[in-house]
């Protein structure tokens, strides 16, 4: 068996085609979070009401605790917990190699957000990535601001 | 006291790059069509069926479960499909356990299958790319595949804390682990990937996301797996047909941690490991595995993550892990060898069908059919991991009497 | 003898065709909520969970179950997400039993959730058209979809198979289903589409899939439910402690027939029914249900699907179906209400959560709960259907003792 | 709960988004079903070699005896067993309605295949689709056939 799917190389057809759905999607219970990103440019995590843990990514109530969390304005700095420098991968993002990308857990809060850190081409090495590494948010111009989680980045706080 | 539970047949079909002869059902019914030649059972005797089965994308089709349901000759008797990432094969293990365990099947068939290297990028023209894209889907779609979701990434990230934490394990260290798989699946011919490397060509190898080079990670593959499962009762009967022996399940662990890695307050250890191979050490009665088990296949998606394992799974302290490969513990003829079949860096990563082909490796070693068999085998050990940042963990002890 | 397993807690989150203002994981989370303060446990309480989601692209996320299993609190415990069609609520209950009963866990919430109308097609800019796109990916890819694949097509070829060999159903009568089940749902706050409605307001709503009509089927929502199975020993403490009385699963059935509806050789019998009430019903010790049974809710995607189930689940001979309902047998206050709840025509298809929602419809029943409540109800029927022309069904028996 | 799910109404942000996999697949052994139709505008199906049931679509084993089938040339005409017309439905398919699709019975086959048949608004009536209605097969012009499930349909055999 093992030698037969090996050896069986006939003559195949292959075709072309796609799967695809298409969304307009809510960000339903998030949208004060991509909305603040979006129009004043502001980054929010939520803290717990009763434990105060601190979600960043944003989350509306703590699963702990099952209570309600709060809105919390960040500062935008923080700190790496670990990072890596991605040479291959996914299809759509072939032409933006190498990307780097940290966990960083804001100042304010008790968890780490998974994102990017743009990095000149000197900088991109991981010897600037270690843990405790400070870096701080930066968002793109208002304009270009759509209200989602690519608006912004990171850089190295220098 | 739970009923007992046996495997009474394996199977497997060669794990490739691709197999374009063949669609993902008719690979699921020549598996099929051996595993019951190996339990000397036909279609008609199996009760229930659990699949493994991991992207719909990969196989072009939703519910693909019920279109292999069809075409190995299950009509009119329940299926059930198990979707948990690189996992999916050891929870869909854990679900035939249940399902038989429980009383509800005799005799299940836990059938493994994915073809992956349809996907194709037009952009690029690689297969590799589109394949990691429909992976990419499986990270949280609101917060981490906009920025572009990276497998290699999302268990690196756990290894370059621990390197932090510790000061290892060492780029030599990992390619030590990637030398032993590749050299270890040399010989078996289910194996995609058997290679006698040594620890310079793994250094030499490109990063792909760093420090894991190219052959610290597994490649993905085309194949299929498939395991009978039984009753005690039935078990026994079914083994007195076949000759063969049947081995027991008699440890079961799960434990799913957060898919945003960012949550886990120490990130250098992989707790959903830490959870289910206590779970499933503390019902089959192991205090101390590495004495006590023979052999284990643990989830090798990548050699650092392998090294984690060996911490996460109490086989070291935390810290210590890379010294069963340094030390030589973990490879054929130590004191507890790990991936004799040459895991998934040597065999290829068939997702749906990876943790099910892990176990099959187990009942060889127990049954004594192995390729690389470890003598005597009693007690073996099987951990399956998926998910963003291994989220998802099944462990298995499996024994024979 | 399996061990006995009970349902100690139930809840619903709304079923509405769109809940804007919620992530799925969210609708988790309030779901959850809501069936732990049912059971009076928390969430530290629950050793694992299996979770009911129908369809990735409907959930923009695939492996969707490792996010809610983060959000809802059941970090490091096991979980499972099943996914079966129409039948995926019905395939959790029976896989949360499985787990009780194996013994692996005693107390498993078993959670279905489904966000369908984040589907949109930027062509038509319609919700609907895209939706059923979604699902057009779970018939197979090869042979149907290319052709068109319509839901209500799948569903209406059986029934028409029906009507040229017995002569029925007829219009009116899939019609005055219709009526029933949008008039049963009128009161049920988790109700997509309370209405009171004629015979003649179904007959005059446009053709979908002739000689379906547009009230002739379920409108697909956005929507969850849970339930809390535990064992016997565990249901009774915490039935102790909530005051609310422990359901139990008897019986419980399941099968797969062929995707390709054209295998089969009776296209006007829904053999996946037949194979999974008969195993049910022999397992509970049911001999003649219509008699026997107080409460049933069906599957009723479609009218005509619901009538051929009367027959299929042998509550009526072949060919006989139309009776039930033209005769008031499964109307309120008739010998075996079916769908008080309003079933899927009257509360909507949240895909996942469906068979769940349907479960805690008996449960209510059972318990005195219910809206629409049946005097003394004792014995519960659910039945919960999916795939391409209904190729998977899970049956199950439920009891107050 | 109930209530509230339906009272909250807040303003919620919603995007535009798809998930897309291409492919470059192999019909695998299917190849030959897919190559006479292309090629040759024949339509095969398979037969059991041991208990001789016709698979139609072909499979390369029966699922009940568990031995290899084989290759059988269709005449191409058959038989309706049960047939709808569709009028509402699926987004890359609103452009086609209505569409007529039944379960078709080769002559030679003892499984039916879900097709289309092409019918002229005239034709298009239920009553044209009852079970036994004779239907034969129609290949799309040899230049427009690109061997897929789509290269054929079925008209009415009158
Ligand atoms: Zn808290
Ligand atoms: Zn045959």
């Amino acid at each position: 068996m093992a030698d037969r799917a090996n050896e069986e190389h006939e003559e195949f057809l292959e075709y072309y085609d796609e799967m695809t759905i298409h969304y307009l999607y809510s960000v339903g219970e998030l949208t004060k979070f991509f909305k603040e990103i979006r129009d004043n440019g502001k980054l929010f995590g939520t803290r717990c009401t009763k434990c105060g843990f601190g979600y960043f990514p944003p989350r509306l109530n703590c699963h702990k605790c099952y209570v309600p969390c709060e809105w919390v304005e960040l500062s935008g700095k923080g700190e790496v917990i670990a990072g890596t420098i991605c040479r291959f991968g996914v299809s759509n993002f072939t032409d933006k190699l190498p990307i780097t990308i940290a966990f960083i857990k804001m100042d304010e809060m008790d968890m780490a957000i998974r994102h990017t850190i743009l990095m000149s081409e000197d900088e991109c090495k991981l010897e600037n990535l270690k843990r405790g590494t400070r870096v701080k948010v930066q968002f793109k111009p208002k304009e270009q601001r759509e209200g989602r989680i690519t608006d912004f980045y990171f850089v190295l706080d220098k | 006291m739970p009923n007992r539970v046996a495997i009474v047949g394996i199977s497997a079909f060669p794990f490739r790059v691709r197999h374009p002869n063949y669609t993902y059902y008719r690979m699921a019914y020549e598996t099929t069509k051996k595993v019951l030649e190996d339990a000397n059972l036909t279609i008609h005797d199996i009760d229930s069926a659990i699949y493994g089965i991991y992207n719909d994308f990969f196989e072009r089709q939703f519910m693909p479960d019920i279109i292999v349901h069809d075409y190995i000759g299950m009509i009119l008797k329940p299926g059930t499909r198990v979707t948990t990432g690189g996992a999916t094969g050891g929870y869909a293990i854990r679900t035939a356990y249940m399902e038989v365990a429980s009383g509800l099947s005799d005799v299940v068939l836990c059938l493994g299958v994915e073809k992956s290297n349809d996907c194709w990028d037009p952009v690029t023209k690689a297969r590799t790319p589109e394949l990691v894209k429909a992976i990419s889907y499986s990270a949280d779609c609101e917060f981490v595949r906009p920025l572009g979701s990276f497998p290699a990434a999302s268990y690196v990230l756990p290894v370059r804390a621990h390197i932090e934490e510790f000061g290892n394990p060492s780029e030599e260290s990992m390619a030590r682990v990637s030398v032993k798989n590749h050299g270890n699946a040399v010989g078996n011919p289910y194996a995609q990937s058997p290679m006698k490397l040594t620890i310079e060509d793994v250094l030499k190898s490109r990063y792909i996301s760093e420090p894991f080079k190219k052959l610290d990670c597994c490649l993905y593959s085309e194949g299929a797996a498939a395991m009978i499962l039984a009753s005690e009762k039935k078990a026994k009967e079914i083994c007195k047909n076949s000759g063969k022996e049947p081995i027991w399940i008699t440890g079961v662990g799960a434990g799913n941690d957060s898919n945003f890695g960012g949550l886990r307050q120490k990130l250098w250890s992989l707790t959903s490991n830490v959870y289910a191979s206590r779970q499933c050490f503390k019902m089959a009665g192991i205090t101390n595995p590495i004495k006590e088990l023979d052999v284990a296949e643990l989830h090798d998606a990548f050699t650092g993550q392998e090294i984690l394992s060996y911490e996460d799974c109490g086989f070291a302290k935390h810290g210590e892990g890379y010294k069963l490969i340094d030390e030589g513990i973990v490879e054929e003829g130590g004191e507890l060898p790990v991936n004799l079949s040459g895991g998934l860096i040597g065999c290829g990563h068939a997702v749906g069908a990876t943790g099910i082909y892990q176990g099959t490796e187990i009942v060889r070693q127990l049954r004594g059919e192995a390729i690389r068999q470890v003598p005597d085998a009693i007690k073996g050990f099987l951990h399956s991991v998926g998910g963003p940042v291994t989220a998802y963990c099944v462990c298995i002890v499996m024994e024979r009497s």
